[in-house]
């Protein structure tokens, strides 16, 4: 399954808007759409945001559960092995233009878990990052100003974890295939076949 | 030809009986093609009298030794006795072949003239004017009926015979007593003139004559609850036997009984007395369908079966209208051709594979293929599917019955057939579709027996008219009694 | 010239017995096949002389009855219907029947449908309506006897219900055609008005008379019909039999008892029973029954099949309930109500038809029935998916097509009739239907699916042309939905809608299907132009969903295949715990303890007991006052 | 059908304005139901900016041609719902189809949204169907006795006459009957565009937005411009039937987002039904207030 | 034509004891000779008919024409009357005979294998 979805993945051919690409561009940037893979501790940090003190969904962001139409993927803490397998996949169901954003110390270097057998140490050796916030945890006001970075990103067009995906992807693959172990998709999606 | 030949239809089986011993004597094996012979010869001769009563359209009358009735003893040969001396003949002979296949056990000679007998005195009873004669003749049937039910000498036969015999035996004295006050009353033991007479008959003796006379038919008649010797006769006889049964011994008693009826409707209580018989009737088809419903033996099952369509007839003709005579008739008529059809495909089974069980039955359509066709096409016949002869006869009663205003007992007989349909169909299932089994060889004669018998059901079921009319013509025989004293040439004497 | 009537009638039983008696593969189906083109061939050419307004008749004495057979305006259009669904079934069991005993009793049944829409009188209407009964219990019996046993019992009860009612009408009027018998009816009715206004006059039928009329027939009916409570039947039997045969079974068999009710209790003995059994709120109370029948019939059936997970057994519930509609148009007692139903007869034979046949290919194909076998099959039977899809848009009332039609019109006359709450089921009833035909997509077409239906192939042709057919009709009368009303409007001999072929306006509604069919094409353009200047697609396996995050392989189901509908049940606990057919399950095997006991009982086998029985009728004679 | 440039030209017209409005009127659902939380809340024209992304979308997947022509058809089908209006004083093609066939169109979409979403095998998907069907057959019933109740009434189908009558005698909520009517059909309108307390179809915290799970990129805006047409004529329906329809477009826009604000302050007051319980809850209450009304318009 | 006479109590009384035997006696013998007495009772009830008081038998002899003999064909028929009941009863008894035989009993109540 997975070795024919990636290469198609990577084959497709990405549409190019001509005339519009400025108002999508625009669009992309007032109009963020969550999808809160909600690890560790940061996920609290999510409620204030939404709420009445801060408020994000003025900038037009939103929590969606929905990966397909998700545009921001938010690593809200340390990120296991586990964790991480299920980060990939959702990540390669978004749609592109698709940006991640890594939240506290944990995803950039383990953090306090650093010496931990179990935690991924280093997020974007397996994904590529737009914007990290580091802190431990961020405040919200720092989630807030990572929101805005990221926006800015999408403006003046640097936010390009998802094209970096496409033309590295030998490489990250790579990376996820040394963690994991060759064809770890079947052999994870087997493992759960008997709980069945 | 001189119509005193008809007599023939007695004398011929009569000294026919009398020779078997001879011919047993000469050689054992040919007795039963004797049989066959005779009812050859008894058939050609019923033929002969058909043609000659429906072409002439006259009754024919046979007085014996040329004495006008009431004083002689007349045989009265009208469209109905024409019709059904016929069917006994036909019936009987298509039987003496069957009885080469059927009938081991011996005595053969016995059973042959039993078997003689038994069709004397169903043509007897059908063919005679005489009150008397009619008992005596119902005796005879009865008596060869109880001898041949324990031909098959197993306890069971034995068990059904003696039953039918106390019943048969009370129902014979009260019928008896029935003659004695008629006769009492008004001196005549012929039937025209009894008709004749009936209106001026004492009043309590008419109606006690007429009940009692009503009683004693009702038993050979299978009426509820005075059938309760028939399934057991019917399962317990020789398969022949148990057709002859259906087919026209317990007819004969019906005819009887309606005969009776009719030729005393002046009598004042006789409205009263068809209300009883349709009661009686009526809960004889509910009964007995309901009896059937989970008969593990099919030759029980299609025996209540055919005591229920008994009991449709019987209620058609006690309906008091020329509809419900005819329809009555047309079905009596169908229900020998349908029930002899039955009774021989199922009596065949049972000798091939070894009894009457259901379980017997299954796979029946893959290994006797000609018996399973005809089962299929009499149980369907019987049930009232169209195309098939019984559907006509059964809508003509149930239109003459609710004509008369006996809705409710139409609306049983109705419930009754829906049961009917259950278990039929239950046989059929079982035929066709469960189990299996190696095929066996079936006898080409039974074979063409049945199919000729399946293309009459099919034949009457497309173009019911030729037998339709026929049926109209016998049940007029029956209904219209003044026509029936007008022909009978009495003596001016009596009245 | 020869007359048509008997070539259209006895040409199928023919075909099916020769069928039957050759018994050979090709030849069997040639001749099946040539057995239902006939009936429709010359039914179309006896077209224009029925349109006309003039009859064929065909009159044959049979058992001294006289029986005759009239194709005119009315009975045309039943028999078009029924020749029609004939042929696909035909096409159909091309493919399906296995043997000459299929051919023989489907054809048969055939005859026999032709042989009721035709009939002109009792005895011949009786003897088709037995046969018809008996060739379609033959098909179900040789593939289930406890589904035919249920289905001949109650259609027995019905047939022999109308046999007593036709005894009935017999008795009173000595006539068995129904010319004559109208015209009794007819004068009884006025007579009954004018005894209602005080003016004395011997009545032909009594009050009680109707009564038990209106119960024999509408039992008789009713059953054939599948009316609520006498529906039990309906499930079992349309699916324990050939699904091409079924096409015709639910299509046009069940349209025998509405036919029934339509000619027989309405256009016969209408006013009769209208002045006799009086009004109920203004409406005729028999039609009020028939419409609380209908009602009850949709939302009861409608709901059953919801929760059915056996492909057969939803779309038999769905034919029941459909019918259920028809009923309820036919008792608002409006002309607009009549032309709905009637034309419902058209559209549901049309697109149930279409279903079985989608049913027949598809179990054909995969030998499986139970929903949770399936899935997935749109890639592998393209066609066989996409006349699905118009079955299923025509049955769930998706304007441009038949079925919306003729429910458009059941609506308007419903609520015109002032009967809300009648009209209040259907509403519920369409979206029953919106929801059951919702799982038969799902279930069968989408979906992950099954490993063993990988090599399941495209239907077989004979069963796409019969598709073809159905499927075009459903679009064809759906857009020109006038083409049908204009014929119906011939049939009362006055516009009861009108508008041209596309548009049909009643008193206070109008309905233009070809508008709503090009604007919708329109906004689908529309909608398309955005899809088209949007990114290229890129085709996905089915795996490749989300799954919270889960990687999952084929082996995973992936599909709700069982209970897709459990919260209904949920909360339909109560209701469900009340079963009809329970009840006549239980019902039966009380008879049946019964018989033992009677047979028990009475025939003890103690010649004694017997004897008592005899001494017992001799006291009765005695007390009964003739001895 | 002549070809009439005019009524062309009101089409176009009458669509952008409907598609826009409708935009808007999602804005105004958002940004209000933010103010009732204190929050600031999105632009109004916030959900016009989602569906640019949406179709923005550089990547898109199919499970399929089904699951394409799904959100098509629903468009499709809402646009047509739209177009047999009485909008104001725009006719457009409502003389050509009546109260019971736009009832029919509205619930179209549905069948487009349904069908894309089980073609797309995801199980959320399938149980958002499951969902979204089961609340149209519990809604269906006080919705049919609605609108009976109205059509009794006013003894028509046709729209235009329904709103003409109502110009004459005063709107149809003056009528106690009637009244009941529009408490009832209120009732539903709130499961009609998906608000709480009966949003169950969607779920976002439970299955994922439902049937709308697999969909992203231009078949997600596609719905979305769906959704937009789809909640402009549903409150245009309700304000034809209930509020006298209107003479111009202002009037009807007034009475649409005064519909669309009850709805809104009912959605962010109630929590969200298990799909049993609106079943039992539409049987219950609604039906019989249904029942009364359509028996005291007989 | 009938008069009230002694002889008819005497034929009912006979068909009554008949009745009694056939419906009380469970052995199978006792209801076999019941039998036997009703069918003598509604012989004697049959003579009696044809009797005229008075008259002497119908053999045509000197003195004895047909108007002082009493009606003779009452005892014609009880002729054969006696003879189908001997024929009956003779019958009756071979089965019984089997009977005994195969279920070694004459009680009435265990002689029913078959039944329902």
């Amino acid at each position: 399954m997975s070795e024919k979805k990636n290469d198609d993945f990577i084959s497709y051919e990405l549409q190019e808007f001509k005339l519009f690409e400025p108002l999508f561009r625009w669009a992309r940037k007032k109009s963020l759409w969550i999808v809160a893979f909600c690890t560790g501790c940061g996920g609290i940090e999510m409620p204030p945001l939404a709420t009445a003190r801060y408020d994000f969904e003025r900038f037009g962001i939103m929590p969606n559960p929905a990966p397909r139409m998700g545009d921001l993927f938010l690593i809200t803490g340390y990120v296991t092995p586990k964790t991480l397998k299920r980060i990939i996949i959702t990540y390669e169901l978004m749609q592109d233009p698709k940006y991640i954003m890594i939240h506290g110390s944990c995803p950039i270097n383990g953090g306090v878990y650093w010496d931990s057998y179990n935690v991924v140490k280093q997020f974007d050796k397996y994904l590529p990052v737009d914007v990290a916030i580091a802190g431990c945890m961020p405040r919200a006001e720092a989630v807030m100003d990572g929101i805005m970075e990221i926006m800015r990103k999408i403006e003046d067009g640097t936010a390009d974890s998802w094209k970096r995906y496409r033309e590295n992807y030998e490489y990250y693959r790579k990376n996820q295939d040394e963690l994991f172990g060759e064809g770890w998709r079947e052999k994870e999606a087997r493992r759960w076949l008997a709980w069945i | 030809m001189n119509g005193q030949y008809a007599s023939l239809l007695i004398a011929i089986p009569l000294i026919s009986a009398f020779f078997v011993p001879v011919i047993k004597a000469a050689s054992k094996k040919a007795v039963m093609p004797f049989l066959v012979l005779v009812t050859a010869a008894q058939t050609a001769a019923a033929a002969w009298v058909f043609n000659e009563v429906y072409t002439t359209g006259k009754p024919i009358i046979v007085m014996a030794g040329a004495w006008r009735p009431p004083v002689g003893i007349n045989l009265y040969i009208g469209h109905f006795a024409a019709l059904f001396v016929f069917i006994v003949a036909a019936v009987s002979f298509l039987l003496s072949i069957y009885n080469f296949k059927t009938i081991k056990i011996e005595p053969i000679d016995k059973y042959a003239m039993l078997f003689l007998l038994l069709m004397l005195g169903a043509t007897g009873m059908i063919a005679t004017g005489d009150i008397f004669n009619l008992f005596v003749f119902m005796e005879i049937t009865s008596i060869t009926a109880y001898a041949l039910t324990a031909y098959n000498k197993t306890g069971e036969a034995a068990e059904a015979s003696m039953k039918y015999m106390i019943l048969g035996g009370i129902g014979s004295s009260f019928f008896l007593i029935g003659i004695a006050i008629v006769y009492g009353s008004l001196g005549t033991l012929n039937m025209a003139q009894i008709a004749q007479l009936a209106g001026s008959m004492n009043a309590t003796a008419a109606q006690a004559g007429l009940a009692l006379l009503i009683f004693g038919l009702a038993v050979e008649a299978e009426l509820f609850p005075l059938n309760a010797w028939a399934p057991d006769a019917y399962q317990a006889a020789p398969h022949p036997v148990t057709v002859m049964f259906s087919a026209f011994v317990v007819k004969a008693g019906l005819y009887a009984a309606a005969r009776l009826l009719y030729i005393m409707q002046s009598v004042g209580s006789w409205h009263s007395v068809l209300k009883l018989v349709v009661i009686m009737a009526t809960l004889t088809v509910l009964v007995a369908e309901f009896s059937a419903l989970r008969q593990r033996n099919v030759k029980r099952m299609i025996a209540y079966s055919s005591i229920s369509q008994v009991g449709f007839i019987a209620l058609a003709l006690a309906l008091g209208t020329q509809a419900g005579v005819d329809a009555g008739v047309f079905h009596m008529v169908n229900h020998a051709i349908v029930k002899a059809l039955l009774f021989i495909a199922v009596g065949y089974v049972a000798v091939e594979l070894g009894g009457a069980e259901m379980e017997n039955f299954r796979g029946l359509g893959r290994r006797m293929p000609i018996t399973a066709f005809s089962i299929t096409i009499g149980s369907l016949a019987v049930i009232g599917i169209p195309m098939f002869n019984v559907f006509w006869s059964k809508l003509r009663i149930i239109l003459a019955t609710v004509d008369v205003g006996y809705t409710w007992a139409a609306a049983l007989v109705l419930i009754a057939s829906v049961v009917e349909a259950v278990y039929y169909l239950r046989l059929l299932h079982v035929i066709w579709f469960e189990g299996s089994g190696e095929r066996i060889t079936e006898s080409a004669a039974l074979g063409a027996i049945m199919l000729l018998l399946v293309a009459l059901v099919i034949v009457i079921g497309v173009y019911p008219d030729y037998v339709w009319n026929l049926a109209q013509k016998a049940g007029a025989d029956i209904f219209n009694v003044a026509q029936y004293i007008k022909n009978v040439p009495l003596m001016g004497v009596g009245a | 010239m020869i007359n048509e009537v008997p070539i259209i009638l006895f040409v199928p039983i023919v075909a099916g017995i020769l069928a039957w008696v050759l018994d050979v593969k090709g030849v069997r189906e040639l001749i099946g096949l040539a057995g239902a083109v006939i009936p429709v061939a010359y039914l179309i050419k006896v077209y224009p002389t029925v349109a006309d307004g003039k009859s064929i008749t065909y009159a044959l004495t049979l058992g001294s009855f006289n029986m005759s057979f009239t194709l005119n305006t009315m009975t045309w259009y039943f028999a078009i219907i029924g020749a029609v669904l004939g042929l696909t079934m035909a096409l159909g069991m091309v493919s399906t029947a296995k043997s000459g005993y299929n051919w023989l009793f489907a054809l048969m049944s055939f005859t026999a449908v032709l042989g009721v829409f035709t009939a002109q009188d009792f005895v011949s209407f009786f003897l088709f309506w037995e046969l018809m009964t008996f060739a379609s219990f033959m098909m179900v019996l040789k593939y289930n006897r406890h589904a035919s046993l249920k289905y001949f019992i109650l259609s027995v009860i019905g047939a022999y219900a109308m046999l007593l009612g036709i005894a009935l009408v017999y008795a009173r009027t000595g006539a068995l055609d129904f010319a004559t018998i109208s015209q009794v009816f007819a004068k009884d009715a006025q007579l009954t008005g004018l005894s209602g206004m005080g003016y004395h006059a011997t009545l032909t039928f009594s009050r009680t008379d109707m009564i038990l009329l209106f119960t024999f027939f509408l039992t008789a009916f009713g059953v054939k019909a599948g009316a609520f409570p006498l529906h039990v039947w309906a499930p079992d039997a349309y699916s324990e039999t050939d699904q091409s045969y079924t096409t015709f079974f639910s299509g046009v068999l069940s349209k025998a008892g509405v036919y029934g009710i339509f000619y027989v209790l309405l256009m016969m003995m209408g006013a009769k029973l209208y002045f006799s059994l009086g009004t109920f709120h203004g409406h005729p109370l028999f039609l009020y029954i028939i419409a609380w029948i209908g009602a009850i019939t949709v939302v009861v059936a409608s709901f059953l099949a919801v929760l059915q997970e056996d492909l057969r057994k939803l779309l038999a519930y769905s034919s029941v309930g459909q019918v259920g509609y028809i009923l309820l148009a036919i008792g608002t007692g409006t002309a607009l109500g009549f032309s709905g139903a009637l034309f419902h007869v058209l559209s549901h034979a049309i697109f149930k038809g279409l279903f079985w046949l989608v049913t027949a290919a598809v179990i054909l194909r995969t030998g499986k029935t139970r929903f949770e076998d399936f899935g997935g099959l749109a890639e592998k039977m393209p066609i066989t998916f996409a006349m699905g899809l118009v079955a299923v848009l025509s049955l769930a009332g998706i304007p441009p097509m038949a079925g919306f039609a003729s429910k458009w019109l059941i609506y308007e006359a419903a609520i015109q009739a002032h009967m809300p709450l009648v009209a209040g089921a259907i509403f519920l009833g369409s979206a029953l239907a919106f929801a059951y035909v919702v799982r038969f997509l799902y279930s069968l077409w989408f979906g992950q699916r099954p490993s063993d239906l990988d090599d399941v192939k495209e239907a077989p042709a004979p069963l796409l042309v019969g598709m073809g057919i159905l499927g075009i009709l459903n679009i064809v009368f759906g857009i020109a939905p006038g083409l049908v009303v204009e014929y119906i409007n011939k049939l009362f001999r006055k516009p009861v809608i009108t508008g041209n072929y596309y548009k049909m306006i009643t008193p206070n509604g109008t309905y233009n299907a070809l508008s709503v069919t090009l604007v919708l094409i329109a906004g689908i353009v529309i909608a398309g132009l955005l899809y088209v200047y949007g990114a290229r697609a890129r085709k996905v396996p089915v795996t490749d969903t989300y799954q919270s995050g889960n990687p999952v392989t084929e082996e995973y189901n992936l599909s709700i295949r069982r209970n897709f509908y459990r919260p209904l049940a949920e909360a339909l606990d109560f209701w469900l715990k009340y079963s009809w057919d329970r009840f006549y399950e239980r019902l039966g095997q009380l008879s049946e303890d019964f018989a033992d006991v009677l047979r028990k009982s009475v025939y003890n086998g103690n010649v004694q007991s017997y004897s008592w029985y005899l001494a017992i009728v001799l006291l009765i004679l005695a007390l009964w006052g003739v001895l | 059908m002549n070809f009439d440039v005019r009524l062309v030209l009101e089409v176009i017209g009458m669509l952008l304005y409907a598609t826009f409005m409708g935009f808007i009127f999602m804005g105004i659902e958002r940004k209000a139901m933010a103010r009732i939380q204190r929050r600031v809340g999105p632009p109004i024209y916030q959900p016009i900016i989602d569906t640019l992304k949406l179709l923005g979308k550089k990547e898109s997947i199919s499970h399929g041609f089904i699951y394409d022509f799904g959100p098509i058809f629903a468009l499709g089908a809402s646009i047509t719902a739209l177009l047999f209006l009485p909008l104001a004083n725009f006719q457009l093609f409502s003389s050509n189809a009546d109260l019971i066939v736009v009832a029919y169109l509205l619930e179209v979409p549905m069948l487009g949204i349904m069908l894309g979403a089980m073609s797309s095998g995801n199980p959320y998907s399938a149980l958002g169907v499951q969902r979204g069907l089961l609340t149209m057959v519990a809604m269906q019933l006080p919705y049919g006795l609605a609108i009976i109740a109205i059509v009794q009434h006013f003894g028509t189908f046709k729209l235009g006459e329904i709103v003409a009558l109502q110009q004459v005698h005063g709107w149809s909520i003056l009528v106690p009957a009637l009244l009941l009517a529009m408490i009832v059909f209120d009732i539903v309108f709130q499961a009609m565009i998906g608000l709480e307390p009966f949003d169950i179809i969607t779920a976002p915290a439970e299955i994922s937005m439902g049937p709308m799970l697999e969909y992203g990129g231009k078949q997600a805006a596609i719905l979305f411009t769906q959704h937009a047409v789809q909640l402009f004529a549903e409150t245009a329906f309700f304000a034809i039937l209930f509020l006298g329809g209107a003479s111009n477009l202002l009037e009807l826009l007034i009475k649409q987002i005064a519909v669309l604000f009850i709805a809104i302050f009912v959605a962010s007051i109630y929590p969200r039904f298990t799909i049993d319980q609106a079943a039992k809850f539409f049987w219950k209450w609604p039906t019989i207030i249904g029942i009364i009304a359509v028996l005291l318009t007989v | 034509m009938i008069e009230i006479s002694a002889y008819y109590f005497g034929a009912i009384a006979l068909i009554m004891i008949g009745l009694y035997a056939v419906l009380v006696k469970k052995n199978l013998l006792k209801m076999l000779v019941g039998l036997s007495i009703m069918e003598t009772g509604v012989n004697l009830l049959l003579i009696s008919i044809g009797y005229i008081n008075g008259k002497s038998a119908p053999i045509l002899s000197e003195g004895i024409g047909p108007k002082q003999a009493v009606d003779p064909i009452p005892q014609a028929l009880v002729l054969t009357a006696i003879v189908i009941g001997v024929a009956t009863t003779a019958m009756a008894l071979s089965a019984a005979i089997i009977l005994y035989e195969k279920y070694g009993t004459l009680n009435i109540e265990e002689i029913r294998r078959l039944r329902g």
